[in-house]
C-alpha cells in the first residue's frame, strides 16, 4: 500500500468516524449520566431524515441541522420522559425510540416527499460543502506534510471538525467543570447528588439534551454532509457501533475518539477489499469487517481484555419512595 | 381488466430501475387513458401475497420488475392460469408467463467505449450494487467496451455489498467512488440502483464524469453525468400493458437489435459526448446488432475475459 | 429575657408511601445547642421524618419552622441553604470519586472546579483540626473503611456551614473505637454551638450523649422528654407501646453429640477484604450457641459460608461429614441435604421472594422435597397450598391467608413463615441470623419460645444476634466475633453485658489507659440494644 | 401491600397502553391525509375478513408466538433478551441444514428434526451471550445486540456461499424437497370443494406454536426449574440462598429463549418459504418484545398478543396495497406498543394507583 493509499484510506476512516464519534460521545454524555441510551439508532436516522428534509424545502443547510436537532432531541425527550420521569425500563424505551423512528421517517418522508421513503437531493447551500484549511492549497506540494495536510486534514465539512473539537471539549466539561462533575456523580450515585441539592432529574435530562444534540448533529452529518439526502434506513447500524465503540471506550472522551477511529477504519477497509489483499495476501470476508466492531465489543465486555466497567448507577431509574 | 405493476425493493422512485419501468406504466396510462394498479413492496416477504392479491382482484396482465419476483411468481403462477404475467430479468417457465430479460452486457458495452474515450487517466471504474450474476454481466460488458477502446486502460470494479441492502446504501457508495478516484478513476459506471445516487453525487462533487444505469440519469447533474446505459424497462411494461390479457408469454430477450438497450444524448450531455465518441459507438451498436460483434454474456458462463472479480 | 427560638420545629409532620403512612402529624421542637435523641423500632419512621427535615421527601402535611422562622423546605438546596446538614443511614457517597470531589459536590463555588477544589482542601485543613475529623482529601472513598466515610459525611455537612445536624444510626456500622471517636467529635460540635439530631435503637447512647429524646412507634411521636428525667425502662415503653418484661423460660440444656465442626474457617470476600479469620468451633445437639458482635465483624459471612452461599477455605464438618465449601456442591441445596436449615438476617432480601406468594415461599428451597412433586416433572401445588396452611396456623401467621403475598404481610408475620419453612424440616442444624430485627413484642416471644423448643428437642441451634440482651437469653453458650476472628467463649451464666462488651470492642482484657471510659463506652453498645430484643 | 387488584394490573393497564398507542397511531394517519376510520376499516377487512386473511394474521401470529415466548421466558428471570432476531436466523440455519440435507420420509418427521434443530441453532446462538452474562457479568442487552448483528453477516456470509445455489442470483438456499414441505392450512382444511386459507402461508406451525405457550405455561408455574426461574427473577440473593445457581438459570433461561426464538423459523423457513432467505425473520425478534410486554410475560398473553401483532401486520400489508399508507406504519405502532406497555408503563400505572388508593381510602 502506497502513501497515497494510506492518505486516501485515513481520509475515508476520518470521514466514516465522523458520525460514530459525534454518536458515541452523545451516548458518553447521557450513559456517564447514568441513562443507558440504545435509541442512539434511532435519534440519528430521525435527524438524518429532517435535516435533509428541511435542508431539501429551504435550501439551507444550517436550517436542515437544527430541524435534525430537533427531531433528535424530541426524541431524547421521549426518552427523558420515560426512562426519568416516569422512571421506565430505559432499555425497552430505547427499543421503541429506534422503531418509531425507522417508521416515521419512512412514513413521513413518503407522505411528504413521495419518493419511495426518499428526500429529494440536496445541492449547493443544501448541503455542508468541504471547506479548504487555510494555506493547504500552497503547501500541498511539500513532501509528506503537504499531501498530509492538504488530503487528509484539510477537505472535510465543517461538522468533522466540529466532532473532532468535541473530544477534547467533552473531556474538559467532564473532568473540569462543576457540570461535569456532577454528571459523572449522577451516573455513578444519584442519591448523593440529590442529597447534595442537586436536581437529578434536571442532570439527567440535560445529559440526554446534550446526547440529543450530538447525535442529531451525527444524523444530519450523514443526510447533509456525507451524502447529500435521506434514504430509508440511512443510519444503517451506526447507532449501535457507536453503542459499541463506547463500551470499547469504557465510557472516556478520549478512548472515544480511538474507538470511533478504530472501527471507522474498519468501515474504510471493508470497502478496499483490493487493499486487505494485497497486505495480508489472502482475501477476507467483507461481512467479516463489518460485524468485527461487534465481535471486539463482545471480547472487551468478556472481559478478557480489559474489562469495561458501566457508571454504576447506569440502567437504573432513580427511586426515592418506593 | 387493468393492468398492475408490482415495483421491487427501491420503489418506483428509485431514479433507475423501478423508475423506468414505471415511467413505461405512466406513458401507457397516458397514452391510453387507462388506470392501473400498482405496489411498491417493503419487504421479500410481501411479494407472494402481493402477486395473489393482485390475481384475485382481477388485474390482468400482472408485471413484476425485477429479479426476485421469480421464485414467488413460480408458485403462484399456475393458481390463477387465467391472468397473464410478466416478469422482467428473469426467466419463469410456466405456460401464462411472459419473461423478458435483457442484454445488459450489450448496452454496458457501448458505455464502458464512451468512457474509455472520455477518460484521461487511462482508468475507469464500475460500481455495482449487490453482488449477483447480473450485475458482473453489467461489469463485464461494460469493461469490454472499455478494452475494445484502449487495450492499456485499468477498469476497477467494486460492489457495494452482498446484501439487498446494497441497492440502497449511497454512502458505502459514495465511499467506494472516492477510493476509485483516489485509484485513478476518472469515470465512474455506477449499476447499483439507489446507491448510484451516491456514486453519481460523488463523482459529480469530485469534478469526474459518471454513467447512469436503466433510466437515463442525465439529468441529475448535468453536465456531468456523461450517458447513461439505457435498460428500456419502460418499453417492456409499455409493451405488456399494451398487449393487455392477450399477452404473448414466453421468453423475450431485448437487445440493442431491438432498441432493449442503448445509450442515452439528451440536452444535458450533448456537450460531453463528442462526434468522434457517437459515430464510433453507433458503428458498434450497429455491428452488435448486426451480428458481427459479440459481447461476453457473464451469465451464459459466468465467467469474464476482460475483468476479474 | 425570653427563651430563644427553637432551632427546629415541626409542627404536624404527615407523610405516607402509597399505602404505608411512615409519619403522622408529628410536632417536635428542638433547642440551639442541644443533641437531641430520637428512638424507635425499625420503621416507626424515623428516617422519614428526618429525610423530611432536609427536603429528601416531601411532606404530605405539616409545617418547619428553623430558628424561629417558617420555611418551606423543598427540597435538599433549601435544606442546606437554611443550614440543616444530614448524614443517612446508608451514606450518599459517590463511591470512585475522591473525598474532596464528594465533599464539593452540589457546593461548588463556580462552574470550574479547580478553585473550588483548591478552597475546599484549605478549608479541610482547617476543619479537621477544629473537630478531631482527620481524612485523607484524596483518598477515593471505595478504598476507605467506614468509619472514615462517616467523617467525610459529617464534612460535607460542615464544609455547607450547617448548624444544624441530623446523625441516622450513626453506630450501627461503627467499632465501638469509632463509635467513641464520633461522640467525641459530637461533643465538640455541641461546644461550637451547633443543633444535633441522633437517631439511634441503642438507648444507652441516648442516656449518654442527649439533651433530650423523642420517642417514635408507628409513625407517631409518642413524647419528647428530658434526657435526665427519664430512664431506659421508661423509653422502652414509650417505644413499644406497653410494659416490657419478656424472659425466656429455659430448662437447663441436655448436651448431646457434636453436630457442627467449624475448624479455620477464613472467608475473603469479592473485594478481597479478609472478613472471617482462622474462626474455629463446634456446636452440639441440644445447645444454643449464640454469636454476639457488632454489626460487619464478620458474623454474616459465617452464617452465608454455613448455609453455603459464599465461598470460604478451612474445614466444616456436619454430623462427622465434611462439607464442600468451595466446588460445585457449595450451596444452600446441598446444606439443606445435609440437615442444615437456615433463617437468614436478612429475610426481604433473601428469606421470603416478596413478590412470591405465602405458598410459594413456603417451598423456597424445599421445591425438590419429595412431596412437594406431583410427578417427576411437575410441582404439586395444591400439596405446597395444603401444606402452607396448615404452617400457618401453627405459626399463628395472620392473616392465614396462603395466597397473600410475601410483601404484604408485617415484619413479625413475615419472620413467622421463615421460621415455619426453616423448622418444620426438622433440621439438625439451625443457622438463625438477627430472628427478631424488625419484629414486634409479641412476635419476639413466639420467635424465641420456638427456638428454645427447637433445641429441647435436641437440635443444634447457631444463632447470630447484635441484641446482647437476645444472645443472653438464649444461648447456652456465647462467642463473641470481632473483626472476623472469635475473641472469645463465655457461659451466659458466667458472664455478663460488660464483658461481652469488652470482647465485642476487641478486648480480652481492661485497656490499661482509661479503664473506665473504654468500660463504658462498649457498655454503650452492650446495653443499648437490649431493650427492644426483651 | 398491592395497591392494584390483579385484574388492573393485567387487564386494565394493557388495555389503557394499547389505546394509547392506537391513538397516537390514528394521528399520524390522520397527518399524513389518510383516514384512520377507513384505514381500521381495511385493516379489519384484509385479516380478519376472509379465511385468506385470517390464513395471513395466523401465520405471523406464530412467528410473533414463538419469539413473544422466547422475551418472556427470559423476562421471568428478568433477562431481557433482545436477540431474538439473531437466534431466529440461525434457527432458520438450523431448518435448511435439516431440510436440505437429511432425506426425510415424511413431513411430520421433518417437522419434528426441524424443531429440533432450529430449537438447539437458535439456542445455541443464545449461549454465548448467557455465557458470558453469567460468568463475565457481560450485559445480555448489548452482547444480544452484538450477536443479532453477527448472525446476520453469518448468515449472508453462507448464502452467497456455501449454501448458494448455483447461478442463482438471490442470497438463498435451494428449495427444500417436498417431503418437507408442511401442509398449510390450506391443505388442512380442505373439506368437498370449498378450500379455506386458499393461498394463505398459515400452515400446521400454527398448532406447535400453540403447543409451546401450553408447555412455557407449564415450565413457568408448574416445574422446579420454573419456579427457580422466577425466583431467580424476583430475587437474585434470594435465589442465592435457596441454592439455586444463577449460572445454572441464566444459562437454562436463555437456551430455553433462544430454542423458542430459533423455532420460529419452522414456520417462515419451512413451512412458508420453504426455502432459507436472507431477511426471513424480518424483525418477528424484535417484535417478540412488544409482544411479551403486552402480554404481561404470561403465555395466554403472548398468544393474544401475537394475534393482535398477526392482525397489524396483516391489516398492514394491506393497508400498503391499496392505500398509500406505506407498510412501515406497522412499525410506527409497534414502538408505540412498546413505548407505552414496556417504558411508559408507570405513566399509566400511577394514575391508576392514585385512583385505586383513593378509592380504598374512601371506603374506609
Ligand atoms: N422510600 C420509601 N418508600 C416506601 N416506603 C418507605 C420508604 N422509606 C421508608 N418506607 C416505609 O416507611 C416506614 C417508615 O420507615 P423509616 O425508614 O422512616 O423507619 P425508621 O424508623 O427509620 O426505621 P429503621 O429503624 O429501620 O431505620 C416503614 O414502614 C418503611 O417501610
Ligand atoms: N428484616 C428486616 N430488615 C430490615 N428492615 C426490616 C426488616 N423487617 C422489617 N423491616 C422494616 O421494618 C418495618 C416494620 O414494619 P412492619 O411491616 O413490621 O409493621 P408492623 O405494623 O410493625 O407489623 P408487625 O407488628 O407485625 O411487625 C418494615 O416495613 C420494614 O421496612
Ligand atoms: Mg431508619
Ligand atoms: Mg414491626
Amino acid at each position: 500500500m502506497d502513501f497515497a493509499t494510506l492518505l486516501q484510506m485515513l481520509d475515508a476512516t476520518l470521514r466514516l468516524a465522523t458520525p460514530l464519534l459525534l454518536a458515541c460521545l452523545a451516548g458518553l454524555f447521557s450513559e456517564r449520566a447514568g441513562i443507558f441510551d440504545i435509541g442512539l439508532e434511532g435519534k440519528m436516522l430521525a435527524a438524518a431524515f429532517m435535516s435533509a428534509a428541511i435542508a431539501a424545502v429551504t435550501g439551507d443547510v444550517w436550517l436542515g441541522l437544527l430541524a435534525g436537532i430537533g427531531a433528535s432531541l424530541v426524541l431524547s425527550a421521549i426518552h427523558g420522559v420515560a426512562s426519568i420521569t416516569f422512571r421506565g425500563n430505559q432499555l425497552i424505551s430505547g427499543v421503541a425510540i429506534n422503531f418509531l423512528a425507522a417508521g416515521l421517517t419512512v412514513v413521513v418522508a413518503q407522505s411528504w416527499f413521495r419518493q419511495g421513503g426518499r428526500t429529494p437531493q440536496l445541492s449547493g447551500d443544501g448541503r455542508f460543502n468541504p471547506i479548504t484549511l487555510p494555506f493547504a492549497d500552497a503547501i500541498r506540494d511539500v513532501p509528506v506534510i503537504g499531501p498530509i495536510y492538504f488530503e487528509l486534514i484539510s477537505g472535510h465539512t465543517i461538522l468533522v471538525y466540529l466532532a473532532l473539537a468535541m473530544v477534547p471539549l467533552t473531556w474538559w466539561i467532564l473532568y473540569r467543570t462543576r457540570f461535569g462533575l456532577r454528571l459523572r456523580a449522577v451516573g455513578e450515585n444519584p442519591a448523593a447528588v440529590d442529597t447534595a441539592g442537586v436536581s437529578v432529574v434536571g442532570l439527567r435530562f440535560a445529559a440526554i439534551g446534550i446526547c440529543g444534540v450530538l447525535v442529531g448533529i451525527a444524523g444530519a452529518y450523514l443526510a447533509t454532509a456525507l451524502q447529500a439526502g435521506f434514504v430509508k434506513d440511512m443510519s444503517a447500524g451506526r447507532g449501535y457501533i457507536a453503542l459499541a465503540a463506547l463500551i470499547f471506550a469504557k465510557w472516556r472522551p478520549w478512548y472515544a475518539l480511538y474507538a470511533c477511529l478504530l472501527f471507522g477504519f474498519l468501515q474504510a477497509l471493508s470497502l478496499r477489499p483490493d487493499i486487505i489483499t494485497g497486505v495480508i495476501g489472502f482475501r477476507v470476508n467483507g461481512q467479516f469487517l463489518d460485524v468485527l466492531p461487534y465481535i471486539l465489543t463482545v471480547i472487551i465486555l468478556a472481559g478478557f481484555v480489559g474489562k469495561a466497567i458501566p457508571p454504576r448507577a447506569g440502567g437504573q431509574p432513580y427511586v426515592k419512595e418506593r | 381488466a387493468d393492468p398492475a405493476i408490482l415495483f421491487d425493493l427501491g420503489g418506483k422512485f428509485d431514479k433507475s430501475f423501478n423508475e423506468s419501468a414505471y415511467n413505461g406504466a405512466e406513458r401507457w396510462a397516458t397514452e391510453t387513458g387507462g388506470t392501473y394498479a400498482e405496489v411498491e413492496i417493503q419487504s421479500d416477504a410481501q411479494r407472494e401475497q402481493a402477486i395473489r392479491r393482485f390475481a384475485e382482484s382481477g388485474a390482468n396482465p400482472i408485471v413484476m420488475a425485477g429479479f426476485s419476483w421469480a421464485t414467488p411468481l413460480e408458485k403462484v403462477a399456475a393458481d390463477y392460469p387465467d391472468t397473464s404475467f410478466t416478469i422482467i430479468d428473469m426467466v419463469v417457465d410456466a405456460p401464462n408467463v411472459r419473461s423478458v430479460v435483457f442484454n445488459e452486457h450489450e448496452g454496458s458495452y457501448l458505455v464502458g467505449m464512451m468512457a474509455a474515450m472520455a477518460s484521461e487517466t487511462g482508468t475507469v471504474s464500475f460500481v455495482g450494487g449487490m453482488d449477483i450474476p447480473l450485475i458482473r454481466k453489467f461489469a463485464c460488458g461494460y469493461a469490454q467496451g472499455v478494452l475494445a477502446v484502449n487495450p492499456d486502460a485499468t477498469v476497477i470494479a467494486n460492489m457495494t455489498g452482498t446484501t439487498p441492502a446494497a441497492w440502497n446504501d449511497p454512502v458505502k457508495g459514495s465511499e467506494l467512488t472516492l477510493a476509485q478516484i483516489s485509484q485513478g478513476s476518472d469515470v465512474v459506471f455506477a449499476a447499483a440502483g439507489g446507491t448510484g445516487v451516491g456514486v453519481l453525487q460523488t463523482a459529480a462533487d469530485s469534478d469526474i464524469l459518471s454513467i447512469g444505469v436503466d433510466a437515463n440519469q442525465n439529468y441529475l447533474h448535468p453536465g456531468q453525468v456523461l450517458t447513461s446505459m439505457l435498460k428500456r424497462v419502460d418499453n417492456a411494461v409499455y409493451d405488456a400493458f399494451t398487449q393487455g390479457e392477450a399477452l404473448e408469454t414466453g421468453f423475450n430477450v431485448m437487445g440493442v437489435a431491438n432498441d432493449g438497450v442503448g445509450y442515452a444524448l439528451d440536452e444535458f450531455n450533448a456537450d460531453l459526448v463528442t462526434a468522434d465518441m457517437q459515430a464510433a459507438v453507433d458503428a458498434a451498436a450497429a455491428d452488435i446488432a448486426a451480428g458481427t460483434l459479440a459481447v461476453h454474456d457473464y451469465s451464459s458462463d459466468e465467467s469474464c475475459p476482460a475483468l476479474t472479480f | 429575657m425570653t427563651a430563644p427560638a427553637p432551632a427546629i420545629e415541626l409542627k404536624g409532620i404527615s407523610k405516607a408511601f402509597g399505602p404505608v403512612q411512615a409519619n403522622k402529624d408529628i410536632s417536635i421542637r428542638v433547642m440551639p445547642g442541644t443533641i437531641h435523641g430520637i428512638i424507635g423500632e425499625n420503621g416507626a419512621g424515623k428516617s422519614t421524618l428526618m429525610s423530611i427535615l432536609y427536603g429528601f421527601y416531601k411532606a404530605d402535611k405539616g409545617e418547619i419552622f428553623i430558628a424561629g422562622k417558617k420555611i418551606n423546605i423543598t427540597d435538599s438546596q433549601a435544606a442546606i441553604a437554611a443550614g440543616i446538614g444530614m448524614v443517612f443511614q446508608h451514606f450518599k457517597l459517590v463511591e470512585n470519586f475522591t473525598v474532596l470531589e464528594n465533599i464539593i459536590l452540589g457546593a461548588e463555588d463556580s462552574g470550574l472546579l479547580r478553585p473550588s477544589l483548591a478552597r475546599a482542601r484549605r478549608e479541610l485543613q482547617a476543619l479537621a483540626e477544629e473537630y478531631e475529623l482527620n481524612v485523607d482529601p484524596d483518598a477515593v472513598i471505595e478504598d476507605v473503611g467506614v468509619g472514615m466515610q462517616q467523617r467525610v459525611e459529617i464534612l460535607k455537612a460542615l464544609y455547607r456551614r450547617a448548624d444544624i445536624l441530623i446523625l441516622d444510626e450513626p453506630t450501627g456500622v461503627l467499632t465501638p473505637a469509632e463509635a467513641d471517636h464520633l461522640f467525641r467529635i459530637l461533643e465538640n460540635l455541641r461546644r461550637e454551638g451547633k443543633t444535633i439530631i441522633l437517631i439511634t435503637h441503642k438507648l444507652r447512647e441516648i442516656m449518654d450523649i442527649t439533651d433530650t429524646v423523642s420517642v417514635m412507634r408507628r409513625g407517631e411521636m409518642t413524647a419528647t422528654v428530658k434526657t435526665a428525667e427519664t430512664s431506659p425502662a421508661q423509653l422502652a415503653e414509650l417505644m413499644v407501646g406497653r410494659k416490657v418484661l419478656l424472659r425466656v423460660d429455659k430448662t437447663p440444656p441436655v448436651i448431646g453429640r457434636k453436630i457442627l465442626e467449624v475448624h479455620d474457617l477464613n472467608v475473603t470476600d469479592d473485594k478481597g477484604v479478609h472478613r472471617v479469620k482462622g474462626v474455629s468451633f463446634d456446636v452440639h445437639a441440644g445447645e444454643i450457641l449464640g454469636i454476639a458482635g457488632v454489626a460487619g465483624n464478620g458474623q454474616s459471612e459465617l452464617l452465608e459460608v454455613l448455609g453455603g452461599y459464599e465461598r470460604a477455605t478451612g474445614s466444616v464438618r456436619m454430623n462427622g461429614a465434611d462439607i464442600d465449601l468451595t466446588g460445585a456442591h457449595s450451596d444452600g441445596q446441598s446444606r439443606r441435604a445435609h440437615g442444615i436449615a437456615h433463617v437468614p438476617e436478612d429475610r426481604q432480601r433473601e428469606g421470603l421472594i416478596m413478590d412470591f406468594e405465602a405458598w410459594e415461599n413456603t417451598a423456597f428451597g424445599y421445591h425438590h422435597d419429595a412431596r412437594y412433586q406431583r410427578s417427576r416433572l411437575f410441582m404439586d401445588n395444591q400439596a405446597i397450598l395444603r401444606d402452607t396452611a396448615e404452617k400457618m396456623a401453627r405459626f399463628d401467621v395472620r392473616p392465614p391467608d396462603p395466597r397473600l403475598a410475601a410483601k404484604s404481610f408485617s415484619g413479625g408475620n413475615q419472620q413467622k413463615i421463615v421460621l415455619a419453612r426453616e423448622i418444620e424440616r426438622n433440621p439438625d442444624l439451625l443457622l438463625i441470623g438477627q430472628p427478631t430485627r424488625g419484629v414486634d413484642i409479641g412476635a419476639i416471644e413466639f420467635i424465641h419460645q420456638q427456638i428454645v423448643a427447637l433445641r429441647n428437642q435436641g437440635k443444634a441451634i447457631l444463632l447470630v444476634s447484635v441484641e446482647l440482651e437476645e444472645i443472653l437469653s438464649l444461648s447456652d453458650r456465647i462467642a463473641v466475633m470481632f473483626d472476623g476472628k472469635i475473641m472469645g467463649e463465655r457461659m451466659p451464666q458466667d458472664t455478663d453485658e460488660k464483658e461481652l462488651g469488652l470482647l465485642m470492642a476487641g478486648m480480652t482484657t481492661a485497656p490499661a489507659g482509661d479503664p473506665f471510659q473504654a468500660v463504658a463506652q462498649n457498655l454503650a453498645y452492650a446495653g443499648g440494644d437490649a431493650v427492644k430484643g426483651t | 401491600m398491592d395497591v392494584m387488584p390483579k385484574w388492573a394490573d393485567v387487564i386494565l393497564i394493557p388495555l389503557i397502553s394499547i389505546l394509547l398507542a392506537a391513538m397516537l397511531s390514528a394521528l399520524v394517519i390522520l397527518a399524513i391525509g389518510e383516514s384512520p376510520w377507513a384505514a381500521l376499516k381495511l385493516m379489519v377487512d384484509g385479516a380478519l375478513g376472509s379465511t385468506y386473511g385470517w390464513g395471513y394474521t395466523l401465520y405471523y401470529a406464530t412467528n410473533f408466538i414463538f419469539t413473544g415466548l422466547a422475551v418472556s421466558v427470559a423476562f421471568h428471570a428478568r433477562l431481557f433478551n433482545i436477540g431474538g432476531e439473531g437466534q431466529a436466523v440461525l434457527g432458520g440455519l438450523g431448518v435448511a441444514l435439516a431440510c436440505l440435507y437429511i432425506p426425510w420420509p415424511h413431513w411430520s418427521l421433518a417437522l419434528i428434526g426441524a424443531c429440533l434443530m432450529a430449537a438447539a441453532f437458535g439456542a445455541a446462538w443464545a449461549a454465548i451471550p448467557a455465557f458470558l452474562q453469567a460468568k463475565r457479568g457481560s450485559h445480555i442487552v448489548i452482547t444480544t445486540i452484538m450477536f443479532n448483528f453477527i448472525a446476520a453477516a453469518l448468515l449472508n456470509y453462507l448464502l452467497i456461499g456455501a449454501l448458494k445455489v448455483p447461478g442463482s442470483m438471490e442470497p438463498a438456499t435451494a428449495t427444500f424437497p417436498p417431503a418437507t414441505h408442511l401442509p398449510s392450512f390450506q391443505d388442512m382444511f380442505n373439506f368437498g370443494g370449498t378450500t379455506f386459507f386458499r393461498g394463505a402461508p398459515a400452515n400446521v406451525t400454527f398448532f406447535v406454536a400453540v403447543a409451546a405457550c401450553v408447555a412455557i405455561w407449564a415450565l413457568i408455574w408448574r416445574t422446579r426449574l420454573g419456579y427457580e426461574l422466577r425466583s431467580f427473577g424476583h430475587s437474585e440473593s434470594a435465589a442465592k440462598y435457596a441454592g439455586i445457581s444463577p449460572t445454572k438459570i441464566i444459562m437454562v433461561t436463555m437456551l430455553v429463549s433462544g430454542g423458542l426464538a430459533g423455532m420460529m423459523a419452522i414456520n417462515n423457513v419451512q413451512g412458508e418459504a420453504e426455502r432459507l432467505v436472507l431477511n426471513a425473520v424480518e424483525g418477528a425478534g424484535f417484535i417478540g418484545i412488544a409482544v411479551a410486554l403486552m402480554g404481561r410475560s404470561h403465555p395466554f398473553g403472548v398468544l393474544l398478543a401475537a394475534l393482535l401483532f398477526g392482525f397489524l401486520y396483516q391489516g398492514g400489508a394491506e393497508l400498503a396495497l391499496w392505500t398509500s399508507i406505506p407498510r412501515e406504519l406497522i412499525i410506527v405502532i409497534q414502538a408505540l406498543v412498546i413505548l407505552f406497555t414496556g417504558a411508559l408503563d408507570n405513566m399509566v400505572r400511577m394514575p391508576l394507583e392514585r385512583l385505586f388508593l383513593a378509592m380504598r381510602r374512601a371506603k374506609q
